[in-house]
């Protein structure tokens, strides 16, 4: 299992989820976070003056899927989170070692 | 001679339509992203804070000094000359700051068309300009002896001058400068409802001193207003929500929308109409606000906050529902449903007049600032969100 | 003859206590949990609107119109009629709409019983019903010429009309609709404790309207409720706060709901005793408010914004006060403390019946509309929240 | 005889400044780090409630008694013995109450100087004695017959009493109690723009019942300093605007900073002044305390929400230019401008001992007070936040 | 060492970190998110049609813990924040690499 | 590529920012969370008894980086985050699969 972590721009979200759940994925953990790009953030000019940009909001998306559906994701959270603008975002996948509910004492299964 | 009453009264008014602004930016605020939510309320004190000054330099003397050709005020109050303690029931300088919360109330309507991409600079010279060439002879044509009063136009607390005014240029403003950055695709959702119902209560508080004070009296007049008004933000309020509850899920943004239309469309009204009266106008206010915020969104427009859905088209319907339903035995006039079908037809050419000048010299306005200035931040701006690009601050975080 | 001055007055006062009801929007939806902050604000709101609406149509001729029998009034109002601009002091349209915003906050308040679980549609219908069968008879027998008058039972501000009758209402309905799940061992603390005293600092405010603007007059007696007012909620605010302090850390919504204690005892004995009986009155609502509260959370009772503990206890409190502290130099009537230990058997009297019927009739409207058409959303509509059920809006994301 | 116009007013006036004090609460609130957002709201509430019962018990008397020695007032009217419905042009006990009202904010606003790290207890204590040794004598002194008034200082709603006394003992608290833990070092941003913004638009409101309620009628004076209230307050907002953008991205926070900058300094002028005066007056207050502010910073003060360097500095400022703008025709006496330049050595001695009395004194309360009890929380609770440490609250999650 | 990631109901932190610290775990890190569940969301009538549910706020608490803790901390949040209800959330485990203390140089030790 | 998350002192925030910048590093999400370390919270005394702390506000930053940065990034924050007090934080390093661009098909290297 990976988690897939996506953190895209806020107004990209409702065209990602609706993908998503096209395809049917469904499970996702929502946050509201800040972020700056490595390409030193958007250099405003204010009155001549380049100014820092700081911390822009963006939402992150956290995924936990199957290994086999990771590439799917990413390809459907590109597609639809995707301005061409600096800012889009990144996806990021980490390793998961196991799942469990807390409804039932259920264990999804760790790789699949 | 001054009544203390009165006097007592319009002073309280004043200050409670002065807090109608903050709360127009709280409510406009509420409703975008929250990258803009700063800027939403900065602007709106921004337009209280030029308009107050414009209104005491020039503001007030262009709408309410001597007229002239029916078109404008003279330059006899410039300054505040001749404005004094005096006056005819309430001191004259009462009237003026009274006229005055309301230029700037309707600034900051106006601030929904360029919501989250106007460049605060050009805000600030558009609306010294917009005040001075748009309000000013609206005021002064509807309640400064111009040719509206003269044709027998009637306009109790600011439909025409405030509402439409605001509403038809806001969509001006937004045809102009232009859509935002992925509108119609991306999420935008508002980021604080509360804080759009807080304003929304705000503004239904603010409301009572808008058109009760209008009376400029603690009379019969100002209770009449005042119950009126109420009684159309509420059936405004549940029109909408019906509306909204037949089609899906009923939103409360949807409830205090339509509240908002009942209070715009009972505005020219208040004054002229029985209180029961109310009830249909609030009723039927809700209906065609909604629509026309539907058909906005159909047409793609960006006019961002609905000032034009809600203000510009509540305003219309309002001017020309008074004409229909004013009785003679509140405020001396009688519509058609009292068998005078002339005044429907005055309030109509008095609404067309000022639809089309708002709107075209909005036009010309922006039209000329794009040019020299540039009406819009640029494309990283806003993407980054006002708050920070300009303000150097943020919500959160 | 009318009064400039208390036409001014009350007109300014009922926009203030029509500010209270989404004051009590914003405290209800600052406590409930996040996912039905909207639905709390929303209710307030819905209430108003509702309230606004069946006042014109019928409910202010029910509790002002002519008396029938001593139990309620005649339909002779219906729509306004014969409610004008006329009036002794202040206009009937004035004092008709000072009434309306009393009868809205009345049923806002109830929803604390309710909270985060009652159905949208069932709430619409409840409070056409509850305003019509339990508070237009109430508001009847204390003011409009009924049997509670009659027996001179005395209510200044409205401790029986709109705090006994809301808070035992509420009390009801919590009992009927049940607990929300997982009441007792999940957290339910509040979401947003700003909002919460935010709402707080606009009720303290508007209380001041609905006090002293029950003098129907800008005098004397205004200005003793007024004064009586502030030292109640003070003294209240510190009661609780010192109660909480000694049993642990004291908590800022404490402070807030001990100073609403405080304003709900003195609503009823604002303009019959002296100001200073305002510190003891203030100080015990504080306690015994707690007590309730206390009460009621090991009683394991789900009413589970304290309007019972708080409006309903407080509302008794206030009256038996009443009867207490009364001082004929005030309100003309003399209480036990002035040698007229009657008064205080009256007000027992009164009370006794206003809890009695506020709760048994709230009972038998709450069953039949949830024989009817359920009272209670569902299990899984519950857990999403009614934010996002019933609005499809959400306070965050 | 009591004039119901200006009883009105003066009620109305009163509920608008007892707003301020929340208003103030929600203002620094939102200045704060999110972990003191409730604290700051929760000292205003606990400031005013306090002040509400020192001042019937003995406050009022000390101010408003019978003048010993030209020092303080005697103890004929403790426990408002003497207090009562009668009056000339108002009620006695609304004048009281009035005054009750400032008392309360004043000590609000006095909190800036211990944000995030007052032992509650000890604010408490702190807060008797300050009224009671610092407040009620500047009251005497300005308007109960003191010293000030027998020299000729001129006060008119309290820049002096309120804000210069206000902004000095916050100064020296500061001072005594010491810079928060990391200040300088540390990020301390506002936790919460819009409600500070929020907190500043209920501040704007409210200083209309303030300034235009400190006539005491509905009257043309009162109508004078409404209007010069509002100017100044534009132009405070637009000055600091101004200057702010030539030093970088101009903030909210300055907008509104500016607004109070403008407000404090025509407090004591509003009923002096022409109108037109107060756009000098507003602009100059915004610079005086922009440049006060940007001194403290560099000093490395922690007099954390800028009290001193609004209410304080701009106090001060608008004592001054008092002396300078006052035109006989408006309230009475001539300024340097109109060829009296005695008004201005007068305000300036009156600042002077104002400064230095509130200063000294609070320096020696707040000692007492440290050595007895200890003034501030332990580093735990500081770095904790006094949300949690204190009220066991906290503003999310 | 694991970081053991859950996702519960807001209403049921309390109980989970009464539990919690009853067996001597503390560190925790604490954020407000939204989520939805594997299972379509909750399907929700609306005047007889299904309304597809938007998010809903959970809680997400992150602990890092040695790898001998991970099983009774699965248990405990099983046992406290289950209501047998959908919804009652997920819980995670992810690896980690390293854990550094900020106030001193301490470095915990990687695997425990 | 390794994810170095470092939970901080809100208020030591911008000194912390202002290192990473001046060392070169951009790229970061920030949310905003509560936090208990592990040494039982702080023990407040409220009138002679001792109250358990809540939680209390933290920042949460994520830097994805390369292997190699990874030291030198706990060093900035370490020095610029630290008081010396209970409470500085944690840095957690999680091991990362895979980084993708929204924007463009880049894809980060995996391994670098
Ligand atoms: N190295 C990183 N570590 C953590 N988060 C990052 C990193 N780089 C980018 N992000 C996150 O992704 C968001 C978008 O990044 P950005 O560089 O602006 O996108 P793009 O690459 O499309 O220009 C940032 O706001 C930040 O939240
Ligand atoms: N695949 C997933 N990836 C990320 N988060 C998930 C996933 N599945 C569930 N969650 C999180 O867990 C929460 C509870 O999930 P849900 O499926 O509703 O619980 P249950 O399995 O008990 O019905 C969701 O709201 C979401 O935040
Ligand atoms: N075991 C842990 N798991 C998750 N987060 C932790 C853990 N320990 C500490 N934290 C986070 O780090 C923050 C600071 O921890 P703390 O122990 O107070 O710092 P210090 O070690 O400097 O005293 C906590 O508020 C919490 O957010």
């Amino acid at each position: 299992m990976k988690m897939v972590t996506a953190i895209i721009r806020p107004e990209m979200f409702n065209a990602v989820r609706t993908a998503l759940e096209g395809e049917g994925i469904y499970g996702m953990t929502v946050s509201e976070v800040m972020g700056r790009g490595a390409q030193k953030g958007i250099a405003l000019q204010f009155r001549g003056k380049a100014v820092p940009v700081d911390l822009i909001p963006k939402l992150k998306i956290e995924m936990v899927v199957k290994d086999a559906d990771v590439e799917r994701i990413i390809r459907i959270v590109r597609a639809h989170a995707r301005t061409g603008r600096p800012g889009d975002g990144r996806i990021f996948v980490l390793p998961i070692e196991r799942i469990c509910r807390v409804r039932t004492d259920e264990e999804d299964p760790p790789e699949s | 001679m001054i009544d203390s009453g009165a006097t007592a009264f319009v002073l309280i008014c004043t200050a409670m339509v002065m807090l109608m602004t903050p709360a127009v930016g709280l409510f406009y605020g509420g409703l975008v992203r929250r990258k803009n939510f700063i800027s939403m309320i900065a602007l709106a004190f921004i337009a209280f804070a030029l308009v107050s000054i414009q209104w005491v330099v020039c503001g007030y003397s262009l709408a309410f000094g001597t007229d002239i050709c029916g078109l404008i005020g003279g330059l006899d109050h410039i300054f505040l000359q001749g404005v004094g303690m005096e006056g005819d029931g309430i001191p004259d300088l009462l009237f003026m700051v009274f006229q005055m919360v309301f230029a700037g109330l309707a600034l900051a309507i106006v601030t929904s068309g360029v919501a989250e991409r106007i460049k605060i600079s050009s805000f600030i010279v558009f609306g010294l300009l917009w005040t001075t060439l748009v309000y000013d002879p609206l005021a002064h044509w509807a309640w400064g002896g111009g040719w509206a009063t003269q044709l027998g136009a009637i306009d109790f607390a600011g439909g025409t001058v405030v509402h439409i005014s605001s509403g038809f240029s806001a969509l001006a403003l937004a045809l102009i400068i232009g859509r935002r950055l992925g509108f119609g695709g991306h999420g935008m959702e508002p980021n604080n409802i509360p804080m759009v119902l807080l304003g929304g209560a705000l503004l239904w508080f603010g409301w009572f001193g808008f058109n009760a004070g209008s009376a400029l009296a603690a009379d019969g007049l100002a209770v009449n207003a005042f119950v009126a008004t109420n009684i159309a933000a509420a059936t405004g309020a549940l029109a909408w929500f019906a509306l909204a509850w037949v089609r899906g899920r009923p939103g409360s943004v949807g409830i205090i929308s339509g509240a908002i239309a009942g209070l715009v469309a009972i505005t020219p009204a208040a004054g002229f109409v029985a209180p029961i009266a109310a009830i249909p106008i609030g009723a039927c206010a809700g209906i065609v606000c909604y629509a026309a915020l539907v058909f906005r969104i159909r047409r793609g427009l960006d006019e961002s906050l609905d000032a034009w859905a809600i203000h510009g088209m509540g305003g219309i319907f309002g001017a020309l529902a008074t004409g229909i339903f004013a009785v003679a035995a509140i405020g001396g006039v009688n519509g058609l449903l009292y068998g005078n079908p002339g005044l429907l037809l005055i309030q109509a050419v008095d609404v067309t007049i000022a639809v089309g000048y708002s709107f075209g010299m909005t036009c010309l306005i922006a039209k000329v600032i794009d040019a020299v200035m540039g009406l819009r931040v640029t494309e990283e701006e806003e993407y980054v969100g006002l708050d920070i690009a300009q303000h150097g601050e943020s919500a959160r975080v």
